[in-house]
């Protein structure tokens, strides 16, 4: 049992110990550590997933009693099943691989030390997320994550747009935190505990299907999952979030964090089992989100933009597969897009890393030759995103769509979105490969990716492609699906239409067939792509919502309103002190007047109704 | 007269006695020194006659004076700060006057005026006791002659007091008409029956709290305080303001409890609202003064308003032991108060001969250089502000007490918005005492002399006696009435 | 005799006016001997109202206060007179409109 | 023995103020071992004290439910006595005034050079004043040192303060002593109510169960609110902080913040709310708006500062209405998580005191304006604001959340509306604290700008209240049992009108 309180606990002691060296450690040890920790508890995490594959126990394990309040005591616990063990398995495979990856690519950064501490504390706090096994611990983690993304989005703080950039996505998903945390109020009062196994039993003894109750406390959670997992309406962080380093877009922002979301459904999927109306506002969510997520890909020109929608888009995949309550298949696209997203990412930060840290795709080109290794990695990482037939991504991707098809009402509503998006995928996945990696040579690279680069991303491209045949241990989690008959013609669909866009891509942004810039003269189509580039506008449509009011109101309460009242009370006593002062004029006369005055007023007063 | 008659009487006796043996002094040597310790000599001598006193209480002597220790006490009181005033003056006398022996002789008859004042039970020893008072202070506040703010402030409160002292007479002179006697008890016993109209005794009672309400300076009659304070010496002003005005508020109390004036319940209502104005005029007058003695004199009026509360208090009788016992606690710590804080001035003013008033300025960064002078300041301040571990405090709380007893729920209003107010200045002070080394201009070095030291620590440790352990006094006032 | 007793009440009018008129001295007249002036006729109305009470009541008491207010009076009036000296010598002038350094 | 620890406190006020004679660094040592003394005190008496008696249910009413107890006679006239008593609430705030004291000596250590001994001495008054409040059972004792505190305080503002203290101080010192005040006559109503046969008594225990009822217990019950929301500081009363903890030196705005603060919050649940269980019940709904009120309003401007003190100093506010919040809720896990408030903000706020302090010792300006990018001159404090910025935001793992949670939680059961509202503040939260790093420490540094590092000193200290607020934030269970028995002894007083309360809640709200 100790090996598994060693998984959270190596990263946060290695975290610790660069924290507190406060950048004195040399490059190597710290590097030593900072990949070395993530990979021994990788090795813990290999270890209990052997383990628990044999004999399939569930391991719950106690540290402590956190506080106990009453009836409220929630502990330090960790509940570890197959959900739990293919979460782990990701965060730490990926990441140990993304750690390694980072020695190179952050070798020259003079803040070495603390970036490795930061990527630590990130997978301890990623781990106890996953691995806890109250609502309260869990959300431990997810504000733990959210530091790291904060700390690690701003990790270049010189530059004050990243500081923006960090900001604005701690600000967005504390939003959705605060929901979440509502939600988790409303459990506490309601079902008196916050241990999630014990609180979906509850959940099922005390409430109906469909009662009011569940579906606020659901929508209270999705509100947090929404959030962190850069859904609509709160996923305008996400692209922004890419002023980080790119090992960090590859870990946090493709692979781990930005997942959460889904996790968290998918862990409490008992709750939404009782509030149908919440599943459904999933499902659509997700739909909405990937779909629009999608164009707006289409129209980015920075590398990590363009990959940062692309998560949004695919998230949204693995928010409809929750909604459509294809829970294993969320989680199967998590794992697989988990692969290809790290690979992309860590792709294209070796085209950053090699081009002088150039983001603009048309200010590349031609690299197909130069940096051969990224090239493949990009090739396989985009079929696999675009769900290419024989790809990891088409396995889980089809079983999304496949679910989606066979649910009642509203499943091929769901499904003809989803196949339009794969279609966007297929197209903007392409572009991306296209403009970059063929064409004429607009930068030379200055140098190629050293081995600790490319070894994550040879293994990352194999994981991409045979990512589909892991078969992951789900079975006990989930209730089982119920199988529907699928009609062939919609699987021969939903494998074609990838190819389509591929199709397109090939048409628009190699071949040429089809002119981008004759579709583009058009002015309406000009504005589209605009609105498109803009990410649909929602920032500015934020700005003038809560932003710019909020600064307003601040800029306006700046001094002190309330001190008015209290200023008047001091007029008020200076005026009268003023007042006052008027009599005291040093006249003899005048002073008699008045005493006079006064006497006349007494006996006036006394003598008044006197007989 | 029987021997226990004159010991009843013995303080004042031997304050005339004192009165007498300083003259012939001064008329055979002319000395500072001698003058001075003779007079308190005699001072603390009545002062301890009290003691002797106190065993033969109550006694009625003759039919103006009436031996208790209501009186007793505060004889003794009077006397004590006679004595502190003439040990301050020392040091304030050095600077002044050509012949300043008499004003020790005018100090020691003042004293024997209040004396008299709280022997009071007749409308004639009232008046013997308030003229004997006034006249000698007259002459005190014109004292310092090489000035002409003493002489003016001298003869405006000459003009005003003679006014006040008229009104007062024509007051008596109505009661008297009205009911043909002039001892307190009496009067009351008439009061109920008598046979002219009320309007008649309306007006007298009126014009009485008028005139003594000017002594006390209370609003609207006020207006002479700060300029008299102003232009007076220090040690002078506080004797004007805590003997002065304690004398003649226990003659005030006297007349109301023995003759019972609170059957007047528009008279009484008319102190209420008279407490009012003074507390809210007062504190307002004081709020940006820069002159530290007409800052005193504002707050003064402020707090005879907090203490003609009492009489509002008085009304619902089962408070009325309470509202008593709480104006005589307020009046020994106003008393002790008001003495430290104008004679802790004449140490600091000292070298200022030719001004007689102390600027906010001239205290700056006091603290730095005279750390003691300074540290007595601040209690003495903060006891005047009410500030817990003071005697100034447990006498405001004495009032609370009295007057949620009595539940005199707008007086406690006025008197929480005054204290706000009397706060700002207070702290003022204490804020310019305080400021930097870099920041006073007048670096002028003082060094007061040892006696006026002593006295102000003794005053201040007293104050914070009274303000840390209350309760022997308050056992006594509680067994005296 | 009763016949011309004079009502109390009537001199006690008489005794208001008189304070009334020593009033207005006070407060209309500049020259600080007539001020003091003023003072006299206000404290003389008391000793008059008390010689009437006195005279109603048939007690001596009225008397003795009248005595006493003489003695109060010629008090003040001394100091009083020692002021104007001074205030002569110092101001130059008896008008106590030009006394007005005090205040504020 | 709290006698003697407050005399302790007072006494070593007048040895550190003589030592400044011999030497200017000596009296910040007599501080230090005054301090430290007192702290040994308190640990060898409690040392003598039953375990189990810590676990004991402490009835208010009842003088053996208290840990220590001790009774003098004072004033007998009005039923005073010198009575303390100590249960496991006034322990723990004893014991975070005695830590944030030697916080605020170690936080001031070498930047005091006018009259250092004075400086010293006042600290110590202000501690053993804060000692007293939290001692106190008697009521006007009580209230005593809740004055007498200000004293040493208002000098520590008005004589070390920055460029406009005297505005400052006075400001501070007129609302406390003005809304004091009216708590000194609630408190002689209270008495006089209470009024036996052998007078009237000044005694918690007399007290307990004398309020007026109806429109005069309400009125009463404003006294005391008044006053202690004016301490907290809540809306609308919060005016003064601003200034005092802006223009205080280092040392007095963490002990304003640190403990001074608390004071209030300790007189809400210790006399405002047992004393007048019925008003108090009718009147939560006002003063948990108040809460809302404040902690919305303290974020917002929090945020509008320039000023790095001002901007935490308006995050107190913000962060003491969720104390408000917590009281008012009257549920052990609200009361819990305002306790635990009250602790976590004391440490937190008094760290992030202490780095404007040292902020402004070097750069000589508070303006955030003129700061950034510090983190690349001194990254050692820039790890500690990101640690105090991020604690004060409610990070979970920190002791402020588990307070702002139990608080949240508790309310919920209590008003789901109040709540809501409420939460807001863990987004502003955030909006003010990353914005203070924003400003100061990251962003283009000034490479003109010569700036020295926490030294080993500065960093101990900050190391210890990390570990304190890690330990409050991961096992605050031995603050919970401390604090239980006294809940628990307090809960049921009020249990049956403050039942009443969601019903009445539900009321007012939409």
């Amino acid at each position: 049992m100790n090996s598994i309180v060693l998984i959270p606990l190596l990263p946060l002691l290695s975290a610790a110990v660069l924290i507190l060296s406060t950048g004195k450690m040399p490059r190597t040890v710290a590097s030593l550590m900072g990949a070395g920790s993530i990979g021994l508890s990788a090795l813990c995490v290999a270890l209990l997933a052997s383990s628990f594959l044999a004999d399939g126990e569930i391991r719950e394990l106690t540290l402590w009693t956190w506080m106990s309040i009453g009836d409220f005591s929630p502990r330090i616990a960790f509940y570890i099943d197959g959900l739990t063990i293919v979460m782990m398995s990701v965060i730490t495979g990926i990441g140990f691989l993304i750690h390694l990856y980072s020695i190179e690519f952050m070798w020259d950064d003079e803040s070495l030390c603390r970036y490795f501490a930061y990527m630590n504390l990130f997978v301890a706090a990623m781990l106890l997320l996953v691995m806890a096994d109250n609502l309260l611990l869990l959300y431990l983690g997810w504000e733990g994550v959210g530091l790291c993304s904060y700390l690690l989005v701003g990790f270049w703080y010189r530059d004050p747009d990243n500081g923006a950039a960090a900001r604005k996505a701690f600000i967005v998903t504390r939003i959705g935190d605060t929901a979440m945390a509502l939600g988790l109020f409303l459990l506490l009062t309601e079902l008196g505990t916050l241990d999630i196994q014990p609180l979906m039993v509850a959940a099922n003894t005390q409430w109906q299907t469909g009662d009011t109750l569940p579906v606020l406390a659901t929508a209270l959670l999705l509100g947090g999952a929404v959030g962190k997992s850069a859904q609509l309406p709160l996923h305008t962080w996400l692209p922004d979030a890419m002023a980080g380093p790119t090992p960090v877009s590859a870990l946090i922002h493709a692979a781990t964090m930005v997942t959460a979301g889904v996790y968290l459904i998918a862990r409490t999927y008992g709750l939404f089992l009782l509030a149908p109306a919440t599943l459904e506002a999933v499902a659509w969510i997700g739909l909405a989100t990937l779909l629009i997520a999608a164009f707006a890909a289409l129209a980015q020109n920075d590398i990590k933009r363009i990959l940062a929608y692309s998560t949004i888009s695919q998230i949204g995949y693995m928010f409809l597969a929750l909604g459509v309550g294809a829970f294993a298949s969320g989680i199967f696209h998590l794992v697989t897009h988990a692969f290809f997203k790290a690979l992309l990412f860590l792709a294209a930060g070796a085209v950053i890393h090699c081009l002088h840290h150039e983001h603009n795709i048309f200010r590349m080109g031609g690299l197909r030759s130069r940096l051969p290794v990224v090239f493949a990695s990009f090739v396989i990482g985009s079929a696999a995103l675009a769900a290419l037939p024989f790809t990891s991504g088409f396995y889980s991707k089809d079983a999304i769509l496949l679910a989606a098809w066979s649910l009642q009402d509203i499943g091929p509503w769901l499904w003809a979105g989803g196949l339009l998006g794969a279609l966007l995928t297929g197209i903007y996945s392409f572009r991306l490969v296209f403009i970059v990696f063929f064409g004429e040579a607009r930068t030379e690279p200055d140098r190629q990716p050293g081995w600790k680069m490319a070894g994550p991303l040879i293994l990352l491209c194999v994981l991409s492609i045979v990512g589909g045949w892991i078969a992951l241990p789900l079975a006990g989690v989930f209730p089982a699906a119920e199988s529907h008959p699928v009609n062939h013609s919609v699987e021969w669909i939903s494998i074609g239409v990838p190819l389509l866009g591929l199709l397109l891509a090939y048409l628009m942004f190699l071949g040429g067939q089809i002119s981008v810039d004759k579709l583009l003269s058009a002015p309406m189509a000009r504005r589209l792509v605009d609105f498109w580039f803009s990410g649909w506008r929602f920032d500015q449509l934020y700005d003038l919502l809560w932003v710019k009011p909020y600064k307003a109101i601040a800029h306006w309460w700046r001094n002190e309103p309330v001190d008015a009242l209290y200023n008047g009370i001091v007029a008020a006593s200076q005026w009268g002190h003023r007042r006052l002062l008027i009599l005291q004029n040093g006249e003899l006369r005048w002073y008699a007047t008045i005493m006079v005055l006064g006497l006349v007023l007494l006996l006036a007063v006394m003598l008044r109704n006197a007989p | 007269m029987s021997a226990s008659d004159f010991l009843a009487i013995a303080p004042l006796l031997v304050l005339a006695a004192g009165a007498t043996a300083v003259m012939l002094q001064i008329a055979f040597m002319r000395s500072v020194p001698v003058t001075a310790i003779l007079s308190m000599v005699a001072l603390l001598l009545a002062a301890l006659s009290c003691v002797s006193a106190a065993a033969i209480t109550p006694l009625q002597v003759g039919a103006l004076l009436s031996a208790d220790q209501f009186s007793l006490l505060f004889t003794a009181l009077f006397c004590v700060a006679g004595a502190v005033t003439c040990g301050l003056s020392l040091d304030y006398i050095r600077h002044h006057g050509d012949e300043p022996e008499e004003y020790f002789l005018l100090i020691v008859l003042a004293t024997l005026g209040a004396g008299v004042l709280a022997y009071a039970n007749h409308l004639a020893s009232l008046l013997l006791g308030l003229e004997l008072l006034s006249v000698s202070l007259y002459a005190l506040i014109a004292y310092p002659n090489r000035s002409l703010l003493p002489l003016e402030a001298a003869s405006k409160y000459l003009v005003l007091s003679g006014a006040a002292s008229a009104t007062l007479l024509f007051g008596f002179a109505l009661l008297y008409a009205g009911t043909g006697t002039l001892a307190f008890a009496e009067l009351g016993e008439k009061l109920g029956q008598a046979e002219m109209g009320t309007g008649l005794l309306m007006a007298g009672s009126a014009m009485i709290f008028a005139g003594l309400a000017f002594k006390l300076s209370l609003v609207p009659f006020h207006l002479w305080t700060p300029d008299v304070y102003d232009g007076a010496p220090a040690p002078i002003s506080g004797f004007l303001a805590s003997v002065g005005k304690a004398a003649v508020f226990v003659a005030l109390l006297r007349l109301f409890l023995e003759a019972d004036l609170f059957r007047y319940y528009k008279l009484v209502q008319l102190t209420g609202l008279t407490a009012i104005l003074s507390m809210l005029a007062g504190n307002l007058l004081a709020l940006l003064q820069t002159n530290i003695k007409r800052m005193l004199a504002y707050s003064s009026i402020a707090h005879l308003g907090y203490l003609l509360m009492v009489f509002m208090i008085c009304l619902d009788t089962g408070s009325r032991a309470l509202a008593v016992e709480a104006a005589m606690f307020y009046l020994i710590a106003y008393t002790a108060t008001t003495i430290a804080a104008f004679g802790l001035l004449t140490l600091i003013n000292e070298s200022q001969v030719e001004r007689e008033q102390v600027q906010l300025q001239q205290v700056s960064g006091l603290f730095w250089r005279q750390p003691l002078l300074a540290g007595l300041m601040l209690v003495a301040l903060l006891s005047l502000a009410g500030i817990p571990l003071t005697a100034g405090f447990i006498g405001k709380f004495y009032l609370f007490t009295a007057a949620v007893s009595g539940g005199n729920w707008v007086l406690l209003a006025a008197l929480i918005l005054g204290s706000a107010i009397g706060i700002y200045y207070y702290l003022r002070v204490v804020f310019y005492m305080t400021r930097g080394a870099d920041e006073h201009k007048h670096t002028v070095t003082l060094s007061p002399g040892w006696s006026g030291s002593a006295l102000s620590c003794l005053l201040i440790a007293s104050i914070l006696v009274l303000g840390i352990v209350p309760q022997t006094l308050m056992a006594y006032l509680r067994s005296i009435l | 005799m009763d016949g011309l007793m004079v009502p109390m009440e009537h001199v006690l009018v008489v005794a208001g006016l008189l304070f009334t008129c020593g009033l207005f001295g006070l407060m209309l007249r500049r020259n600080i001997i007539f001020m003091l002036m003023s003072l006299e006729v206000m404290l003389n109305s008391a000793a008059l109202a008390f010689v009437t009470a006195g005279a109603h009541w048939a007690q001596a008491d009225g008397q003795v206060m009248f005595m006493l207010i003489l003695t109060v009076a010629a008090a003040e009036v001394a100091v009083g007179l020692g002021l104007v000296l001074q205030i002569q010598r110092r101001f130059k002038t008896l008008d106590m409109d030009r006394a007005n350094r005090l205040r504020g | 023995m709290m006698l003697q620890l407050i005399l302790l406190l007072l006494v070593a006020g007048v040895v550190a103020w003589q030592a400044e004679r011999f030497s200017s660094t000596l009296p910040r040592w007599v501080t230090v071992v005054a301090v430290l003394l007192a702290l040994l005190m308190l640990i060898a008496n409690l040392g003598g004290i039953p375990a189990e008696r810590f676990t004991l249910v402490s009835y208010p009413g009842e003088p053996q439910g208290w840990l220590m107890y001790s009774q003098h006679a004072w004033i007998p006239r009005f039923g005073i006595s010198l009575e303390f008593g100590m249960d496991g609430l006034s322990l723990l705030l004893l014991l975070l005034t005695l830590g944030l004291g030697l916080v605020a000596v170690v936080s001031s250590w070498d930047e005091i050079e006018f009259k250092p001994g004075l400086f010293q001495a006042n600290l110590l008054w202000t501690l053993a004043g804060v000692a007293g409040v939290f001692l106190a059972l008697d009521l006007f004792l009580f209230f005593l040192f809740w004055e007498v505190m200000l004293i040493p305080m208002y000098l520590l503002i008005a004589i070390w303060g920055h460029e406009k203290r005297a505005y400052a101080a006075m400001k501070f010192f007129i609302f406390t002593q003005v809304s004091g005040l009216l708590m000194l006559l609630s408190i002689v109503v209270l008495a006089f109510q209470g009024a036996g046969e052998d007078g009237i008594s000044f005694s918690y225990s007399d007290l307990l169960a004398s309020a007026p009822t109806g429109r005069a217990g309400m009125l009463t019950m404003l006294g005391f609110f008044i006053a202690f929301t004016v301490k907290l500081p809540g809306f609308p009363f919060h005016t003064w902080l601003p200034d005092a903890h802006t223009q205080a030196p280092t040392a007095g705005s963490v002990l304003l913040a640190g403990i001074l603060l608390k004071t209030g919050a300790y007189g809400l649940l210790r006399f405002c709310i047992p004393l007048f269980p019925e008003a108090s019940m009718q009147f939560a709904p006002v003063a948990m708006g108040l809460g809302v009120l404040g902690i919305v309003y303290g974020a917002i401007l929090a945020f509008a500062q320039s000023d790095f003190k001002r901007l935490v100093a308006y995050s107190s506010v913000s962060h003491m209405g969720f104390v408000l919040l917590g009281l008012y809720a009257w549920n052990s896990l609200a009361l819990q998580g305002a306790i635990m408030q009250m602790v976590a903000h004391g440490v937190s706020t008094a760290a992030l005191f202490m780095m404007a302090g040292a902020l402004q010792h070097r750069l000589h300006t508070r303006d955030m304006f003129r700061m950034g990018g510090l983190w690349q001159q001194a990254p050692r404090m820039g790890a500690c604001a990101m640690f105090f910025a991020v604690a004060s935001l409610g990070l979970p793992g920190m002791g402020n959340f588990v307070a702002e949670f139990l608080v949240l939680a508790g309310l919920f059961a209590v008003s789901p509306w109040m709540t809501a509202a409420a939460a807001l503040g863990l987004i502003t939260a955030a909006v003010y604290s990353l914005w203070m790093m924003q400003q100061a420490f990251q962003g283009r540094p000034d490479n003109n700008r010569e700036m020295a590092d926490f030294g080993v000193r500065e960093m101990s200290a900050m190391l210890v209240m990390m570990a304190v607020l890690l330990g409050l934030g991961l096992y605050p269970q031995p603050l919970f049992d401390l604090t239980q028995p006294v809940l628990e002894g307090l809960l049921p007083r009020m249990s049956e009108p403050m039942s009443a309360l969601p019903r009445l809640l539900s009321e007012v709200s939409p």
